[in-house]
């Protein structure tokens, strides 16, 4: 009952949605957008079990007064006032403040943690790029190329963004297709698993 | 061109700026100020998730079915009448399922919630099993195979012929693909096809690599323009 | 405002410039480029319809033979307008257009909508009429009427079967290794680096008595690479249980969190050790994916684990998570099925699980026989894709290009 | 510790450091990057040089507002270098989203020409705009009939015939060349229906992400010149020696990749100086 009907209903929903893509008919394509929005309700209703975490590990932190516990202060707060200004009587999702606070908290912070990565490209190529053995150097002279594209270079210009560009197009290429193959190859293999009920864990003890 | 700012405006940018330098002081190293920007961005995204979640998923994906919804002939906007309808009468599985998820609230009937949970994993791996192999097998077979022009008269790169770099792909993409076999160890031959392949592989991450910087600083590039905006707002 | 300024002398210069032109131009030749309504091309000939195949049964395929006015002369087609209707003698207001394809194209796939209250409602089982229009510079051909053409449902794709071969193929394999394993037959893999390495940094973290950070990624629960890392999840967790040492597993998703903890859970208590799972160390942070990596890189600087692994769905956080471990000072084990991201885990990491490795990591950490089976299966059906590749490119070669693009030039792929 | 062995366990702080000044610095000090336009930028810019004034030039702003920090400057460049020549510039968007943005372009330059040039391009006489319309592939078809079979009237809703310009211009065949700017697959269009099937004379912009898969139309002579991303638009403001925003951020990008570089350069060699170093007290022992 605990765990036999759940791996059951992995495999009889697993093989009927793969039969489904090949067969077009009407009944078929309706049950297949109903079933969609099975995964879409039920992933909302979990929203719910996301919040309480939240709100669980923050509170208890804050009783325990453990290690910055009073940040867990200012994120429970803000989570439960974003929530309430979104709620119809400010407006909904139009609403004023929701607005405000979307598009001059939630907005520049996105922006900002992404551009971090400018400083963390740059760490990390002072760092790993170092020709150690004849594979870390292949890797160092590929990026290394690349990045002279950008500089003023003279007469080596148009040299080097010729190789960029080949790097680009040949081997590029050739790696990526490689490893969408295998990816694609290893991920029929898992969902295999897991539809067949030879990969059971997720479903936990007892 | 002059115009003028309202103070909320100042207000709520000299706010975003304030956060954008807030994170940016974490290149430094985790401090206070940091602490309150990360939990601030943490509570507003699961708010706003949550509410966008409530309108633009419970209403139109589930509500809808159930209810009969109406229009507010002044605003537009669709409102939950909160009338049952039932033609799709259906949609109320989902809405079982959806609430069985919460009985992990309870230690006794936790294991109710692996319904919802086996149906989900059942659903996404059985859709994944034949889009994954047509989308990343067949299609990445069908490129190798007639993607490329195998032109000999074209010259490219080194004034070699273009074919023979298409060649030089099929290679390439075999000899990678023969160093992710895991039946067969790396040696003699093929060991050197499967260091054909890990040299291939490094040649495409360096490349993608070294591209992607500018992307990158272009990224930075607009968050200092952000705050020069400000700068110029104030002063 | 100021638009509307600028618009309105933009309106003002226009006409002025209306005014003085009229008068200098009044000696230049009649405009010959000005849309002078041509003669009606000849229409297309014969219309045939057929039933649509591999659809839901709401689609016609509309054909016809070219007017003789395709592509050249003063009164050269442009495109092509495809109506339909319930009757043949319908008035044109009840005509609907169903498409428009450009000069030179003789076929149109008509999909209408399978919702009877949809505009484009194409019903099922009855009697359709389609007209089919050349129209030219302004001027359309006339167009007979044909039909009357039904819509009907089809029980199998024919497009798709390539990919059930594939899918077939990859099942009986499954099975027959599965089968093979469970008879005891050995099946050797090679070993893969970064799988012993997971070992070792489970290892080291026991004895810096610090914990590990495992991270799924941004993907939900239906990405097959947060599956496989799910079933990495539960060994890791049993590893971990074994030495004693705690882990944090921040998600990004409430599925993905719920049966990440059911994974753990199992996990501690395949060790033996159920009460040493703590509910609280698989939690969710928010489903954002920037705010996600601030909080992740948050906790990553502070509890400092002595191993970070991520393995899943990841996108531009690969290298501000892995840079951010290496701040902490810990051992870095990363994997995932996003090749644009590899280069980054790669250059930051100590250990990184290439593409499917990904999804063989969970049988060599497991060693059990049935996941070594569908490892073996794997590889078989990568040495058949090689096999087709071969096969393919040398017919390619040998019988000349047009040979090898007929099939694949089919609207399978 | 020594010299290299500080090198290599250098702080990724002083790294940061580095690259904040050097990326703040070209803000505020303003200099010529000294930029080598590689061939298939300079054929587009020689291109449009070579033109007589009172040519017509077609040029397409097929992007959308995403790609604007990329194609904009293009824009702009071009547009000034066509209106300075008194070429007659036909502009149009086949980007649903693009039009409004496409328009402000073609008339900030306008108005920006009786700065720097000290002339008004003249709406209707010197450049026509004649917006968005849906169906791109059918368009560009339709405009090697007639221009006025897609766009019966401009963008302000005046029928072509009574734009003085646009008088006799009936189809490609009365126009010189045609540019596009796209961040899609429109340019596939215009190479399969412009080039195609009317022989138009086609060059394109492209962003820095989609620039490789045209570069094979460049290489087989169906289009004539091809400027790449941010790079591409910095070096064809450099041509027209018109240094705008594309030139400021490649300021930006020239330092920090410089930095990046040289980071690498030390790193290795402080990794080859400490093994040598190494070497040579084993040797000793």
């Amino acid at each position: 009952m605990k765990r036999q009907i759940p791996l059951v209903l992995v495999f009889i929903f697993g093989m009927l949605l793969a039969i489904q893509y090949f067969v077009p008919s009407e009944p078929s394509q309706r049950g297949y957008e109903f079933v969609l929005d099975w995964i879409t309700i039920i992933g909302i209703f979990a929203m719910v079990l996301g919040i309480w975490s939240q709100v669980h590990v923050g509170w208890s932190k804050i009783k325990h007064r453990s290690e910055n516990w009073q940040y867990s202060i200012v994120a429970l707060v803000s989570m439960f006032a974003m929530i309430a200004f979104g709620l119809s009587p400010f407006g909904g999702l139009q609403g004023t403040i929701f607005r405000l606070i979307y598009n001059n908290v939630f907005i520049p912070i996105q922006a900002t943690i992404f551009s971090l990565l400018a400083f963390y490209i740059a760490s990390a190529s002072y760092r790993a790029f170092r020709a150690r053995s004849a594979v870390s150097t292949v890797l160092l002279v590929a990026a290394l190329l690349l990045m002279l594209r950008v500089l003023p270079m003279g007469p080596l210009a148009d040299p080097i963004s010729s190789i960029g560009s080949w790097m680009l197009l040949v081997p590029n290429l050739a790696a990526k297709r490689a490893i969408a193959i295998g990816v694609g190859l290893g991920g029929v293999a898992t969902a295999l698993k897991i539809v067949l009920g030879i990969e059971r864990s997720y479903l936990g003890k007892d | 061109m002059e115009q003028a700012v309202s103070t909320g405006t100042i207000l709520w940018t000299t706010v975003g700026v304030f956060l954008t330098l807030c994170l940016f002081s974490f290149l430094y190293k985790d401090n206070p100020f940091y602490k309150f920007a990360e939990h601030l961005v943490v509570g507003v995204s699961v708010g706003y998730w949550a509410i966008l979640l409530y309108y633009n998923g419970v209403n139109p994906n589930l509500f809808s079915h159930l209810f009969v919804f109406a229009t507010d002939p002044a605003t537009k906007v669709q409102y939950n009448t909160w009338h049952p309808k039932f033609n799709e009468f259906y949609y109320v599985i989902p809405g079982i399922l959806g609430i069985a998820m919460w009985t992990r609230f309870s230690r006794k009937y936790s294991w109710i919630s692996r319904y919802p949970l086996a149906l989900y994993l059942g659903i996404a791996n059985g859709i994944a099993i034949p889009v994954t192999m047509k989308a990343n097998v067949l299609t990445q077979m069908r490129g190798t195979v007639v993607g490329l022009g195998f032109e000999w008269s074209k010259v490219g790169f080194l004034g070699v012929p273009q074919g023979i770099w298409d060649v030089v792909v099929v290679v390439g993409t075999i000899s990678s693909l023969i160093y992710f076999f895991f039946s067969k160890e790396h040696k003699g031959a093929w060991g050197g096809a499967a260091k054909l392949g890990i040299y291939t592989l490094m040649i495409g991450f360096g490349a993608t690599f070294g591209y992607t910087v500018m992307a990158r600083v272009s990224l930075l590039i607009y968050r200092i323009q952000y705050i020069s905006d400000w700068w110029k707002m104030i002063f | 405002m100021k638009y509307i300024i600028l618009l309105f002398l933009t309106c003002l210069s226009l006409c002025l410039s209306q005014a003085i032109l009229a008068q200098t131009a009044s000696s230049d030749p009649p405009a010959e480029a000005a849309l002078v309504p041509s003669e009606p091309p000849a229409p297309p000939g014969n219309l045939t319809l057929k039933d649509l195949p591999n659809d839901d049964g709401h689609g016609i395929a509309v054909k016809w033979d070219l007017s003789p006015d395709d592509g050249a002369g003063a009164k050269s087609v442009i495109s092509y307008d495809i109506y339909r209707s319930l009757s043949p003698d319908a008035p044109d207001s009840l005509w609907k257009k169903a498409g428009t394809v450009v000069l030179g194209v003789k076929s149109y796939a008509d999909k209408g909508n399978r919702e009877s209250d949809n505009d484009d409602y194409l019903p099922k089982k009855t009697n359709l009429y389609y007209r089919v229009y050349a129209v030219g510079a302004g001027v359309r051909s006339v167009a007979a009427a044909a039909g009357p053409v039904q819509a009907y449902d089809n029980w199998f794709n024919t497009l798709k079967v390539p990919e059930l071969i594939f899918c077939v193929v990859f099942l009986i394999l499954t099975v027959r290794f599965i089968n093979m394993a469970k008879r005891g037959i050995d099946l050797y893999v090679r070993p893969l680096a970064g799988i012993e390495a997971i070992d070792e940094a489970i290892g080291r973290a026991t004895e810096m008595g610090k914990p590990i950070l495992y991270c799924l990624g941004i993907g939900t629960a239906g990405d097959i690479a947060t599956i496989a890392s799910f079933t990495i999840l539960g060994r890791v967790a049993r590893k971990v249980a074994e030495y004693q040492t705690s882990m944090i597993v921040p998600c990004i998703d409430p599925i993905v969190m719920t049966i990440a903890q059911e994974t753990v859970k199992a996990g501690y208590a395949d060790a033996g050790r159920p009460d040493a799972y703590k509910e609280d160390s698989v939690y969710y942070v928010t489903s954002q994916q920037f705010p996600y990596v601030a909080a992740v890189n948050g906790t990553i600087i502070r509890e400092k684990p002595a191993t970070n692994i991520y393995l899943g769905y990841f996108l531009a956080e690969s290298l501000l998570l892995a840079e951010t471990g290496v701040m902490a000072g810990s051992i870095q084990i990363a994997g995932t099925d996003q090749v644009s991201q590899l280069p980054f885990f790669v250059v930051a990491c100590d250990y990184t699980l290439l593409g499917e490795e990904l999804y063989a990591a969970s049988a060599y950490l497991g060693r059990e026989p049935l996941l070594l089976g569908t490892l073996k299966a794997q590889d078989y059906l990568k040495a058949i894709a090689l096999v087709c590749i071969f096969a393919l490119l040398a017919l390619r070669v040998f019988t000349g290009a047009d040979v090898i693009h007929k099939p694949f030039d089919m609207p399978w792929w | 510790m020594t010299f290299n062995e500080r090198l290599l366990a250098l702080d990724r702080r002083w790294v940061f450091l580095v690259l904040t000044i050097f990326v703040i610095i070209p803000i505020f000090v303003k200099f010529a990057v000294p930029l080598s336009p590689p061939k298939e930028v300079r054929d587009v810019y020689n291109f449009i040089e070579d033109l007589k004034p009172g040519d017509y030039i077609l040029i397409s702003l097929d992007y959308d507002p995403g790609s604007l920090a990329e194609l904009h400057p293009v824009a702009m460049a071009m547009l000034e270098q066509c209106y300075a020549k008194k070429l007659k510039v036909i502009t149009l968007t086949l980007s649903q989203t693009g039009a409004q943005m496409a328009e402000e372009a073609v008339r900030d330059v306008a108005d920006s020409c009786l700065v720097y040039h000290g002339f008004k391009p003249v709406p209707g006489i010197d450049y026509v705009y004649l917006g968005y319309k849906p169906y791109p592939g059918l368009i560009i078809l339709g405009m090697g009939m007639n221009f006025r079979i897609p766009f019966p009237q401009d963008y302000n809703g005046t029928t072509l015939d009574s734009i003085p310009m646009m008088r006799g211009i009936k189809n490609y065949d009365n126009i010189k060349g045609v540019i596009s700017l796209s961040a899609g697959n429109v340019s596939d269009m215009w190479v399969a229906d412009g080039n195609g099937r009317y022989n138009v004379k086609l060059a394109f912009a492209q962003t820095g992400v989609g620039v490789a898969d045209y570069y094979p139309y460049y290489q087989s002579g169906q289009i004539f010149g091809i400027i790449g991303g941010m790079k591409g638009a910095a070096e064809y403001e450099y041509l027209c020696k018109n240094p705008g925003t594309a030139t400021d951020a490649m300021r930006t990008q020239v330092f920090a990749h410089a930095v990046v570089i040289v980071f690498i350069i030390i790193g290795n060699l402080a990794f080859f100086l400490g093994r040598r170093a190494k070497a040579r007290t084993q040797e000793s022992k």
